[in-house]
């Protein structure tokens, strides 16, 4: 099988669906003869023709709600933001119209269509352009938001936004965009949307987190069990609306202990929210509170100081190192 | 290619009822049918007002004064076109094929049960100038699926301040995009009136600065906003790109149910524009090629009396039906857990309750 | 003293300091010789001038943005959306660049505004126009959000916002505009931002709360007292963002139950980070999971069926009989 | 009151480095001094692409090619002017005071305490046309406190699409603010070529249709640039309102340190506006007034090459100092418990690592 990065991954889902169903459209700020700026698009304008991969003018609102359009008459438009900050200029297309018109329409209107944009940070782009913005699309209603972690769900996790009836904001974590490789199959398969991933079973700890701390949250593991011996399981969320409370909760249940990991500043995200469903449904399990391991509650972080401020494989460890005292 | 800014207001019928240049070729039939619409809306306006000072309906924006643009922004449009408009344009929803009870669910803030998108009409847009890259998607999509078809875009005058209408001119003049949209320039957005909202003389001066032309139309004078309606869909059929056309009306009534234009506008405009009135001069018209008559015209307007009456019951035996339980269906084409647990709960206690 | 409405009371708190500082301006949509479309800035235009109280083009990024421009050359605007879901218009301008260049600059520009808008449901608006934002702009760090659910603390913590050197997201929830008088002295006060309410003094249980939801609890409470005799304590958290985490701890910390009440959906809103706050800082006070009133996970409802969605008196005692089970 | 659609790029320098119509009066040490920016420009430029490649720097904008644009529209302008630009307008900075560290801080992503908003500018915007609706508040504050002065916005071409841009040209217009736009042509937005940008010939014709005059400009003329300048910032600090002017030039580099422009752009375009450098052009021209010579010439580049060096030496000596401390007083003004509190543990933990 071959191994690929999430850039590759992801080019190839959208190559399979172009290439499987003609109401496929991909469009956005330089996705096409310079196959975006992280090269995500590369080659499918070529593949495809400029009338199904295309550069837009520079207007991210445009650009979602055309989409709306594009969808009510039956395509399946797949725009890009360029960066997920800049979504920040599309919010109400995103968040009134995408998310709504299946609404409001009473069931009659379906909005087909996946939004991509990288962000994150830690990779030191300029200023404003690593926002985490999942938990503000966490908040709205009638939209889904899918965070790949590796490669291979990213591939599996687009295919199925693609097909998916609903809106999906599909953001892509730019760190993870070439930082490891992965085998994945070349053909189509799906990887379920709503559905997190214990991708380290364990039975002392749980540590819940998606996108790139999901790497963090692994390593620290790896750091608590040859410190302490403690087994940790790491579930990946995936998918952050709608949350796979089950997932959680049964974990949660099983370990009694948790930190969740959230890559954004603390207030309001959706570190909270995974908190509030433990409370919830899980409360009587638990013998400590549950950390957050978070930026703190600031803007973005000037660059230089990134590396202080994201959390940390040993931030993480030393949440679980607390978590896990008697 | 440079396109000129507009100068003139292009009109066909004064607002005396004689004409001023040349009537579209139209069949005698289709002239009284225009009519119809036009008493159909301004009955319907009315109606809807009556029906919430009576508390049975919710805040409504009245569409008089506006009846001939809407009608003529309608009429040439065919079967495979689409209308994308915002709130104030019910005339040309109903002769889409929209029911009378669908705009009034969607005013009622009720689920829109009589709404139907086969009509090729998207749903009421009460967010300014957020209906323009809808309108520019979907004339990309017709494009794209090479159909000799047009969207139909209607927004008001202030909301061309938006940037979504901006961008969406930009748009369209870049994709060359079949897309036709009509500024119903009705002279208010609410108390701010159109020489606050923008510098330009014209609004239509925005058609050239994206690469369309642009036109200003009477829009009292339903058969000027039908002929320059015919010339900007014929070109977007034909491929040539997008047109913009800004047509001058005036809203007579209240901006909705819930304002009360006495407290910034002044009563001599609202006289002044009563002289321009839409219905008053094309039936003027009509009268003179013999095609209405005192008779007739009660007849038209008892019809479209019962219409409504019709309507309005429809929409009042089905209205009290809707409660949480419809809510939750609505939300995803599939239910996630969580709001089956949701509706569950809530249900359950609302059934406790009732 | 006069007992006033809550538009009355920020009429006048607006009216004083257009009064004291030069540098105060107001403006928005309508709020001109209209006197915005609730009548919260009435006569404010006559008093004042035009060039103090003005409207604008309709356009939501233009005016929070100008607002910007204002701010940096030392005026202190007061932007009015007209609604407040109309915010997401303007949301880039509000989330990056207003909450953000006071940090951006290195902290040597101060975006001292106050932008105000109305918000809420239960009133039976047209479509989109009574959503929830505040677990949005939660999320905006650098931003400051109140929301007052009374006149008196409308008008003092309205002049606080104005005299704040950060920015303020005032929000008004239209249910209170007309619903009760109170008594409000004439003269200058403020009411803290950043600071909670207990409106109710309680030791059996906590309801948190804020805007319309206020006196919601309070009925909620009162039916519970009579009910079954227990002694019910409700806090207005008043601000949204920074959060009064040490009321909400303490409280909690005495009563060892809790309910908290949202009028939005349930999923990452504010409910969740209060429920956040009490896990980390007083699990071990609690007897019983923490429940969350508040609408479902969907969009604000059709207005026909506000009454069965949003959280009703009788849905927030349900929530706090449940919780005062042993 | 309409204006009319530009028609012709002005030009006073041919790229031959003839006049070909009036220069603007200017003592010979500006004409000089004009030189000795644009040279400052490219010198830090190509300095700070070379640091960007030595990971001493993060990604860059070169902005080769436009130093002309850049000199021209800052060298009219007065103290109490101020500019609000974007991020490939650094010589334009430079003129108005911004020392060379407090961009290089920007571009590293370090907190800019080079910075001060007393040489009345704003930091760079890099969200494109969010510095718009800024710069007409700006010029409407100027308005309400009685200056005679002016707001200069700068933009890219690839911005004006965005509905931030045409909103504020908007209220611009209709407030009569006091601001002059720059659009800086240069060709490309990133990969989108300008025709693809938007439908009209020139950006500029944005103006009329927003009730503002419109010029275009030949970018890498300095003096073109320079004389439109100095019309439409009379026209704003005389209170008669607001202008465009788009000045044609051309990115010679890359978009950013991050771009490949061979992936889009064929490199005859690159070699075609190398004749039309606007350093070259401007060079010959004061050559021909004896104004310069090849020493002189050298000698100001040697002056610049010096400058840079001490600022490059600044900017590396104060970076390493700025760790997570720094971050937590600069959220708001008065710093709240909670965050207080992360601040406390996170230096704590951050402190026990070290
Ligand atoms: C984005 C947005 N801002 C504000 C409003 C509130 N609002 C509703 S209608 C209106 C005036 C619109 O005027 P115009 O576009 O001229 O249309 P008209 O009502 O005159 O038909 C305003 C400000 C809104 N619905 N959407
Ligand atoms: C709102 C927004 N969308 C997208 C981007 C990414 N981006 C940065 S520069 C650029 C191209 C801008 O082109 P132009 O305005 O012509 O300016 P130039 O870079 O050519 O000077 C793009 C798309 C951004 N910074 N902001
Ligand atoms: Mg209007
Ligand atoms: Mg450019």
């Amino acid at each position: 099988m071959p191994k690929w990065t999430m850039v590759k991954a992801i080019n190839n889902a959208l190559a399979i669906k172009l290439e499987q169903d003609p109401d496929v459209l991909v469009f956005g700020e330089d996705v096409g003869k310079n196959g975006g700026v992280f090269r995500v698009t590369d080659g499918l304008q070529a593949q495809f023709g400029g009338d199904r991969v295309f550069d837009t003018p520079l207007a991210e609102s445009a650009i979602i709600g055309s989409a709306v359009g594009m969808a009510t008459y039956g395509l399946r438009p797949i725009p890009e933001i360029q960066f997920a900050g800049f979504t920040y200029l599309a919010f109400h297309q995103i968040a009134a119209q995408v998310a709504r018109l299946h609404f409001r329409s009473g069931g009659k209107i379906n909005m087909s269509m996946v939004i991509r944009a990288p962000f994150g940070g830690g990779v030191r782009t300029p200023e404003l352009h690593a926002d985490s913005v999942e938990a503000l699309y966490m908040q709205v209603q009638g939209l889904k938001v899918v965070i790949p972690s590796t490669p291979y769900d990213a591939k599996g996790l687009l295919i199925s936004a693609i097909e998916d009836p609903d809106p999906v904001l599909f953001l892509e974590h730019m760190k993870l965009y070439r930082s490891f490789r992965q085998e994945v199959p070349a053909e189509h398969y799906t990887v379920p949307i709503g559905k997190a991933a214990t991708v380290r079973e364990g039975s002392d700890i749980t540590v819940v987190a998606y996108g790139a701390m999901v790497q963090s949250s692994l390593k620290a593991a790896e750091m608590i069990e040859q410190k302490l011996g403690a087994s940790v399981e790491v579930i990946d969320l995936r998918t952050i609306a709608p949350l796979d409370e089950a997932a959680i909760v049964n974990s949660v249940s099983k370990t009694g202990r948790a930190v969740v990991v959230q890559e954004g500043p603390r207030s309001g995200g959706v570190a909270a929210e995974v908190i509030a469903v433990i409370n919830e449904q899980a409360l009587y399990s638990l013998y400590k509170p549950v950390l957050r391991v978070t930026s703190p509650d600031g803007p973005y972080p000037f660059t230089v100081m990134e590396d202080d401020i994201l959390p940390s494989p040993e931030r993480i460890a030393a949440a679980i190192e607390t978590t896990l005292e008697p | 290619m440079t396109f000129s800014l507009p100068t003139h207001v292009t009109q066909v019928i004064s607002p005396e009822g004689k004409l001023v240049s040349d009537p579209p070729e139209l069949p005698p039939e289709q002239l009284v049918e225009f009519y119809r619409w036009m008493v159909l809306g301004r009955v319907f306006s009315n109606r809807m007002v009556a029906l919430q000072r009576q508390g049975r309906m919710g805040t409504f924006a009245p569409l008089n004064g506006q009846e001939a643009a809407s009608v003529g922004l309608a009429a040439p449009m065919m079967d495979d076109d689409w209308l994308v408009g915002s709130y104030r344009e019910a005339i040309s929803f109903f002769m889409r094929g929209i029911p009378i009870t669908a705009i009034m669910e969607q005013w009622a803030g009720y689920i829109p049960i009589s709404y139907s998108p086969a009509t090729n009409v998207m749903p009421i847009q009460v967010v300014l100038a957020s209906q323009m890259p809808h309108a520019v998607g979907m004339a990309m999509a017709m494009q794209y699926k090479k159909k000799a078809s047009a969207v139909v875009a209607v927004i008001g005058d202030g909301a061309t301040s938006e940037g979504d209408f901006n961008e969406s001119l930009n748009f369209a003049g870049a994709f060359k995009a079949p897309l036709v949209t009509v500024v119903q320039n009705n002279g208010w957005a609410i108390s701010v009136p159109r020489e606050k909202q923008t510098a330009a003389e014209y609004i239509a001066h925005r058609g050239p600065a994206f690469g369309m032309p642009g036109y200003v139309v009477d829009g009292n004078d339903v058969f000027a906003v039908f002929k320059t309606m015919e010339t900007c869909l014929e070109r977007a059929r034909a491929g040539e790109g997008p047109s913009l056309i800004e047509v001058i009306t005036y809203r007579m009534g209240a901006h909705t149910t819930a304002d009360d234009p006495t407290k910034y506008r002044p009563p001599e405009e609202l006289a002044e524009w009563e002289k321009k009135d839409p219905i008053t001069r094309y039936r003027i018209y009509l009268r003179t090629l013999g095609l209405l008559n005192e008779e007739k015209e009660a007849g038209i307007e008892e019809e479209v009396r019962q219409e409504l009456q019709i309507a309005v019951e429809r929409y009042e035996s089905e209205r009290p039906a809707q409660r949480a339980e419809k809510y939750f269906d609505l939300v995803y084409n599939d239910t996630p857990p969580q709001l089956a647990r949701q509706r569950d709960e809530l249900l359950q206690f609302l059934n406790r309750e009732r």
